[in-house]
């Protein structure tokens, strides 16, 4: 918090700094409303939740009791948690590792038909998933790769590596073109030319990258549930039990909601760290 | 410095792919079994349930009550009705070995036992004497058979009725018959509709099981139908032009928009739950589970509450019927532990078991399947204010001809038991609510619907 | 009236105790060019920065003209700057940078490409006026960022070593370039670098800095010729003076050859007793085959119009090495003994690294 | 798996001794890194794709399950008769163009607004994500059940405090309903994105510019938004690329209907949302593929500069 302190700008009235902080406060709290009403009526009694908006209320944690208490055979959220943990994972990392060469192939030593490359890559997701789910199923079920966590990780790769190839291209095209051919020059590979240069000054287009990765993976609950319904089920499908047909569900849903996106609001934290602009000043000096 | 801060983190993301990729691997086929948890004495099955209250209620007792005897483990999928018919119609009709027993509605049994997706369940259950076959309400047996062959063991049964607030329409001088008319119910939700307490709630979210089977029912007694019938019973033409259809739905949405409860396009059973609980309705017509919740210790409205048969017009009996069965599919290997889990479940010794187990006590066991719930004495006393009104209303629900003419799909009131009708219901519920909501006009919704519906052919 | 004047300009960036620029006193007068010089974190950059607003003041103030600019905008501060990197508008083509500082204050559209297209002919960039600037070279993206400069005719003109990404030969020749438009123009210029011989070239005047604080202001003779301490007469001057620490022994002897000082300054250094260094230019010393102080050539670097000849002397157990500027041609083999002689100015600096004296010195 | 992204690693982690591996031809030496990713995108997008490009040729009901029976092109024939198809398209451009907009527009203001350093940015940058990390799902519950709802939703209280009358939003206004709640689920990813852009430009130039005596109006106008037109662009792209595909906010929320029914939604209920007919939904989504191949190629290549770049060797 203490580095966030507003420098002081020369000439610049100090109402103005503040006031545009205001602002920003202002703008995130509106912003961050529903979430925290999520969060509030995850602490009430089903009929709390379910009348007229109640901001005061005696705090219960029994919606957190319900969700977590689970039985042998019942999805628990430990076992989600970990399901999810796996895929996300392994998957972003996988990602990441494709997709970094990739867009290095795509903008700083782009192939021949570099733009044909990425054209196909945004192709592959103009097919509706909804009708993607019907081959995938028969191909899953042939290949013995339904309920396993195996299948939603080559999955969620297919998924987030167009995102990826493409961000990650954009990033890369900022590099100022010389600092590479330096690093060349001193006998960096593909690997030393990453490490040495790319990444440090990409650092804020890699952590955002990587972060929107986790998120999609992390949320993902269509293709879940059609293919992971038993065994290996995500997060968000354990999310969703708590959804119910008949009977209230409000308050019980938002706690498990809110357990659901602890992680990713933890990755979401790391992110920002490396989205400081600190890294790309020290490489170009 | 910066090349060192590089490296730690491509070094830091290989090392996290190293231990990911050795224990994915590692419990990526543990992920396979762990469910399984090893073979135990009795193996393991995977069981597809609707995420109700009861049914979440057997799953938390499966382990104790169940496993422990027979030693069988039993993987649940609990997921919302949507979700659920998307699963188990898939791996039913097109082999997806994935679920040993399906919790499917009298809306599938039928068709799918007809196309040889379900194991036919008769010959076990007359052979296994602790089922009971007999003490099985006639009415929902009969909604689960085809050719008189049971594809499906209840779990859960429930028809449809009228509940009121009796404090509320005595103070109105309003008298609601056992039995009453759709003209006395509007005409008495009219009386006591007021700004801050709606007439009667009414579903109105689009949907074959939400608006579709309310409507249903109500276009059955004015003596509507969806299509006529061939007289082999299939489908003929689309009757959603004829005038008694016209008629039902110009009455239900005028109903609607005169006394009918606020957000009606968006409302189903839990939205019109909330609201006659929290007093913002004074009648409501829908499914009977409901008089359980209304009734329960910690609702608003306990002993405030009036039941009436549901409201008919041209014909006796106006109630729907529906129930949450378990069907084992063809596909499935363990079509024996599948039976011996399904006779426990959907038998008589879980329903004297569960009583003390389940939090919502006596008053929330699974009800209207079978005879002998209704005489267990603590269910007797328990769920004395509408235990009898329920039973009633299922033996009464006329799924054999809810109508005045001749239709197909029959077993079936508040939906036609073909297998268009799951599309059809859904497009032309669209168009209702969206009547409702006054987005688009009777006519029109009508005319898109007959589209819709006249595509279907036998 | 002083055109820019520093006064007590102290700047502490967070998170450090230590300021990067400490209590800077400095005038600047009309049309004059100065150039702050002085090794990387002198804070040469920050004063500067502080004079364009970029970079705000924890004491003291900055004066434009007659105007305290302390707290002022840089936008309203009439001053123009050439970055580094030259920092071109990316998007905007050659001509639109340069009028861009017009278009700001509102200039119509015709005076700005009149101004523009008399500036590029100056600078013969008329050819790439619709470039943009990735499509430049070095030395055109430094001559479009002077341009950008020059357009906008401001009080002061501010160079942030403009010409250290430029290759060697362009980097001489552009240097007399900016020299001859600034006395043609006659404005003020701040020009920042650390390259001494470009300050000793440019400026008018040239201060030097180190750790923030201004050593010496003044004509790049005197600088040369009467550094006022230890730090500058090491830093100017290119090969560097030869420094010999000498302590506090008297009489002052370097190797086995003592130093004898003409003038009355000789006796003050002579009986004092406190630590004293000894410093002399290359072009001071001279190689001679039997002079009082024995040396070994170490290495002999022929630049054709000098030759410097790099000895190493015995001093009190360790080799020091002197440098010696001889005109060519030149015969000394490498590691051949050879003597040298004094015969020019000597330096002597106290202690505290500050000059006492400067006198003709002799070995004896 | 790992194997297979291991290749782009193990070809650089031989020693570069003297003699270096078999010179490559310059071309594929470039193809190289791009090799693992490309391959893995074509095995894994294509081999479906052409599986629904065959059940579109077929007539295939699974429920009652009966043979998949060759039919050619008669899948296609009624497509484009079928009015509710096309008001599904109406729906699904109006909550792809709204959304995509809106947030945008949002995502770039938030972004401006976190790029000044002030007390408690990172927390507010937290607070700004949010919305972004909850799952689709929950994003519809919440604002059907809590926002919008006629009776207890949080704006309609605000709107009877106000002395307004409560509307029901969701059932009168169902697109932009939907369009709102897609606005503020994607406004932060339009925001990561600016933002990276926004830190990603050189601060010299900024610097120069103040010198130059631009007001920060004058910057953002002049310059930022030249300088973040790509990255808007990829905002633009991926954003739509995500929105065309939004199913299950249109099925928690509204359940369908006019106004409502999107072209994923659409064929969701062709298929296991009801219809089961796999042949008829697999015909409507190879039209939606072309359709969107035809616009993108529109789009990206004549509108949009993301593609251009110089040629390469």
């Amino acid at each position: 918090m203490r580095g966030d302190r507003a420098p002081r700008v020369v000439g610049e009235r100090r109402w103005v700094n503040v006031s545009f902080g205001a602002l920003a406060w202002v703008v995130g709290l509106i912003f961050f409303f529903p979430v925290f009403w999520m969060v509030l009526n995850s602490f009430k009694t089903e009929q709390d939740a379910n009348t007229s908006p109640k901001l005061f209320f005696h705090p219960t944690l029994d919606r957190y009791k319900d969700v977590t208490k689970s039985a042998g055979g019942l999805l628990s959220f430990g076992e989600a948690f970990t399901n999810s943990a796996v895929i996300v994972l392994v998957s972003v990392t996988i990602v990441m590792l494709l997709a970094i060469p990739a867009a290095y192939a795509l903008a700083i030593r782009p192939v021949p038909k570099w733009r044909d490359v990425l054209f196909f890559f945004i192709s592959t997701k103009f097919l509706p998933i909804v009708a993607a789910i019907l081959p995938i199923w028969i191909l899953g079920r042939n290949l013995d790769l339904l309920n396993t966590r195996l299948g939603l990780i080559i999955l969620y790769v297919g998924i987030n590596l167009p995102l990826a190839v493409w961000m990650l291209r954009s990033f890369f095209q900022e590099i100022p073109r010389e600092l590479v051919e330096a690093a060349e020059i001193d006998g960096a590979g593909l690997r030393g030319q990453l490490t040495s240069v790319i990444l440090p000054i990409a650092a804020p287009g890699i952590a955002a990258t990587a972060l929107l990765c986790v998120i999609f993976a992390w949320n993902e609950f269509f293709y879940a549930v059609q293919l992971n319904p038993v065994h290996g089920s995500t997060v968000p499908i354990w999310v969703t039990t708590n959804v119910s047909t008949r009977g209230d569900f409000l308050a019980k849903l938002s706690a498990a909601s809110v357990l659901a996106c602890i992680p990713v609001v933890l990755a979401g934290w790391i992110a920002q760290k490396r989205m400081i602009r600190g890294l790309a000043m020290g490489a170009i000096k | 410095m910066r090349g060192t801060r590089a490296l730690s983190v491509s070094a830091a993301l290989l090392a996290v792919v190293g231990v990911i990729a050795t224990g994915c691997g590692g419990s990526d086929n543990t992920g396979q079994t762990s469910g399984g948890g090893g073979k135990s004495k009795g193996g393991s099955i995977n069981v597809a349930i609707v995420d109700n209250p009861q049914m979440k209620d057997i799953a938390k007792l499966t382990p104790s009550l169940f496993t422990k005897r027979t030693g069988i483990k039993v993987n649940y999928t609990i997921l919302d009705e949507g979700t659920l018919r998307q699963v188990t119609t898939r791996d039913v009709a097109a082999g997806g070995r994935q679920f040993d027993v399906a919790m499917i509605g009298p809306y599938e049994a039928p068709q799918f036992g007809k196309s040889g997706s379900l194991v036919d369940l008769t010959p076990m259950a007359q052979s296994d004497s602790a089922y009971r076959l007999g003490d099985i309400i006639p009415a929902v047996r009969n909604a689960l058979s085809a050719d008189g062959k049971m594809y499906a063991a209840p779990f859960y049964g429930e028809s449809s009725f009228l509940m009121y607030r009796k404090d509320v329409l005595d103070k109105a001088g309003v008298k609601i018959p056992l039995h009453p008319t759709w003209d006395q119910v509007a005409a008495a939700a009219r009386k006591v509709n007021t700004a801050k307490m709606a007439g009667i709630c009414l579903r109105g979210k689009p949907g074959w099981g939400d608006l579709g089977a309310s409507f249903t029912t109500v276009l059955n007694t004015f003596g509507g139908t969806w299509w006529s019938a061939k007289p082999d019973g299939s489908v003929d033409k689309a009757q959603v032009n004829t005038p008694a259809f016209r008629n039902a739905l110009q009455f239900y949405v005028n109903l609607v928009h005169d006394a009918g409860e606020k957000d009606a396009a968006n409302s189903s059973f839990n939205e019109c739950l909330t609201q006659y609980k929290d007093s913002k309705v004074a009648m409501w017509y829908d499914a009977t589970v409901a008089a359980g919740l209304l009734e329960a210790s910690d609702s608003a409205v306990k002993g405030k509450n009036g039941y009436a048969f549901a409201p008919v017009e041209k014909t006796k009996a106006a109630g729907w019927l529906w129930t949450w069965a378990l069907a084992i599919p063809k596909t499935s290997s363990k079509q024996d532990l599948a039976w011996q889990y399904i006779s426990w479940a959907t038998g008589p010794q879980y329903l004297k078991a569960a009583g003390t187990r389940i939090d919502g006590g006596w008053a929330a066991l699974p009800p209207g399947t079978r005879k002998s719930t209704y005489e267990i004495p603590q269910y007797k006393k328990a769920a004395a204010a509408f235990a009898g009104p329920t039973l009633s209303a299922i033996a009464a629900a006329p799924i054999s001809n809810p109508g005045t003419t001749k239709r197909p799909g029959l077993p079936g009131v508040q939906y036609v038991g073909i297998p268009q009708f799951q599309d059809v219901g859904n497009q032309c519920t669209q168009q209702f609510s969206a009547v409702i909501a006054g987005r688009t006009s009777v006519d029109s919704a009508l005319g898109n619907c007959q589209d819709v519906a006249s595509q279907v052919n036998s | 009236m002083s055109a820019v004047k520093y006064e007590h300009a102290t700047r502490t960036y967070e998170g450090s105790d230590v300021p990067a620029v400490d209590d800077l006193n400095l005038d600047v007068g009309d049309g004059e060019l100065i150039v702050l010089v002085g090794p990387s974190g002198s804070g040469k950059t920050t004063a500067l920065r502080m004079l364009a607003g970029l970079e705000p003041l924890d004491a003291g103030a900055v004066h434009i003209g007659e105007r305290e600019v302390t707290n002022v905008r840089p936008r309203d501060r009439d001053i123009a700057m050439v970055f580094q990197n030259y920092a071109l508008y990316p998007q905007l083509s050659v001509a639109e940078n340069m009028a861009f500082a017009l278009k700001q204050h509102g200039v119509p559209k015709e005076q700005r490409l009149a101004r523009v297209r008399e500036t590029a002919r100056i600078l013969d960039l008329e050819p790439y006026l619709e470039r943009k600037p990735r499509h430049l070279s070095g030395g055109q993206r430094q001559r479009v960022a002077m341009g950008r400069a020059i357009v906008r005719e401001p009080a002061v003109y501010l160079m942030d070593e403009p010409l250290s990404n430029l290759d060697a030969k362009l980097r001489v020749q552009t240097r007399t370039e900016v020299v001859e438009l600034q006395t043609r123009l006659g404005v003020t210029m701040v020009y920042v670098t650390h390259d001494q011989v470009e300050a000793m070239t440019m400026g008018d005047r040239v201060a030097v800095l180190k750790d923030g604080a201004l050593q010496q202001v003044g004509a790049p003779g005197t600088l040369y010729h009467e550094p006022s301490n230890l730090f500058v007469a090491g830093f100017i001057g290119s090969p560097a003076m030869n420094l010999v620490p000498l302590g506090d022994g008297r009489p002052v002897r370097i190797g086995g050859a003592e130093v004898v000082f003409d003038g009355q300054a000789a006796a003050s250094v002579s009986n004092g007793s406190a630590d004293i260094t000894v410093g002399f230019r290359p072009e001071a010393v001279q190689v001679v085959a039997d002079g009082p102080l024995r040396a070994e050539i170490r290495t002999v670097e022929d630049l054709g119009p000098e030759v410097f000849v790099h000895v190493t002397v015995d001093h009190r157990g360790d080799s020091v090495s002197l440098v010696s500027k001889m005109a060519p041609p030149f015969s000394g083999q490498l590691g051949e003994s050879v003597g040298l002689e004094l015969v020019g100015t000597t330096h002597v600096f106290g202690g505290d690294g500050s000059r006492i004296a400067s006198t003709r010195g002799t070995l004896r | 798996m790992d194997a297979a992204a291991g290749t782009a690693e193990a070809s650089e982690q031989k020693p570069r001794k003297l003699i270096s591996p078999p010179r490559l031809s310059e071309s594929w030496r470039r193809r190289l890194p791009l090799l693992p990713a490309l391959l893995i995108m074509i095995v894994l997008t294509q081999v479906p794709f052409v599986m629904s490009i065959y059940y579109s040729l077929t007539d295939w009901h699974v429920v009652p399950p009966g043979p998949r029976k060759f039919v050619g092109l008669d899948n296609y024939s009624h497509l484009f008769s079928d009015h509710f198809f096309g008001s599904a398209v109406w729906v699904s451009v109006q909550l792809a163009v709204i959304p995509v907009l809106g947030s945008l527009v949002l995502g770039t203001a938030f972004a401006l607004l976190l790029d000044r350093k002030f007390i408690g940015r990172g927390l507010v940058r937290t607070l700004l994500i949010t919305p972004f990390l909850l799952m689709p799902v929950v994003v519809g519950l919440i604002w059907k059940n809590q926002m919008f709802n006629d009776l207890y939703g949080v704006i309609n209280w605000v709107v009877g405090k106000l002395g307004g009358t409560p509307v029901d939003f969701v059932a009168r206004h169902p697109t932009m309903a939907i369009a709102v709640t897609l606005i503020w689920q994607w406004t932060p990813f339009m925001m990561l994105i600016m933002l990276a852009g926004l830190q990603s430009q050189p601060p010299d130039v900024l610097e120069a510019a103040k010198v130059d005596g631009a007001t920060p109006w004058g910057i953002f106008r002049q310059l930022t938004l030249a300088h973040l037109r790509p990255y808007m662009e990829l905002g633009i792209l991926l954003g739509t690329i995500y929105l065309i595909q939004v199913y299950d906010l249109v099925a928690v929320m509204t359940g369908g209907g006019p106004g409502s029914t999107n072209v994923p939604y659409f064929v969701f209920q062709k298929s296991i949302g009801g219809g089961w007919e796999f042949g008829q939904a697999s015909a409507y989504s190879i039209v939606v593929v072309v359709f969107s191949i035809i616009i993108a190629t529109v789009s990206l290549r004549v509108l949009s500069r993301l593609l251009r770049g110089e040629e390469t060797v």
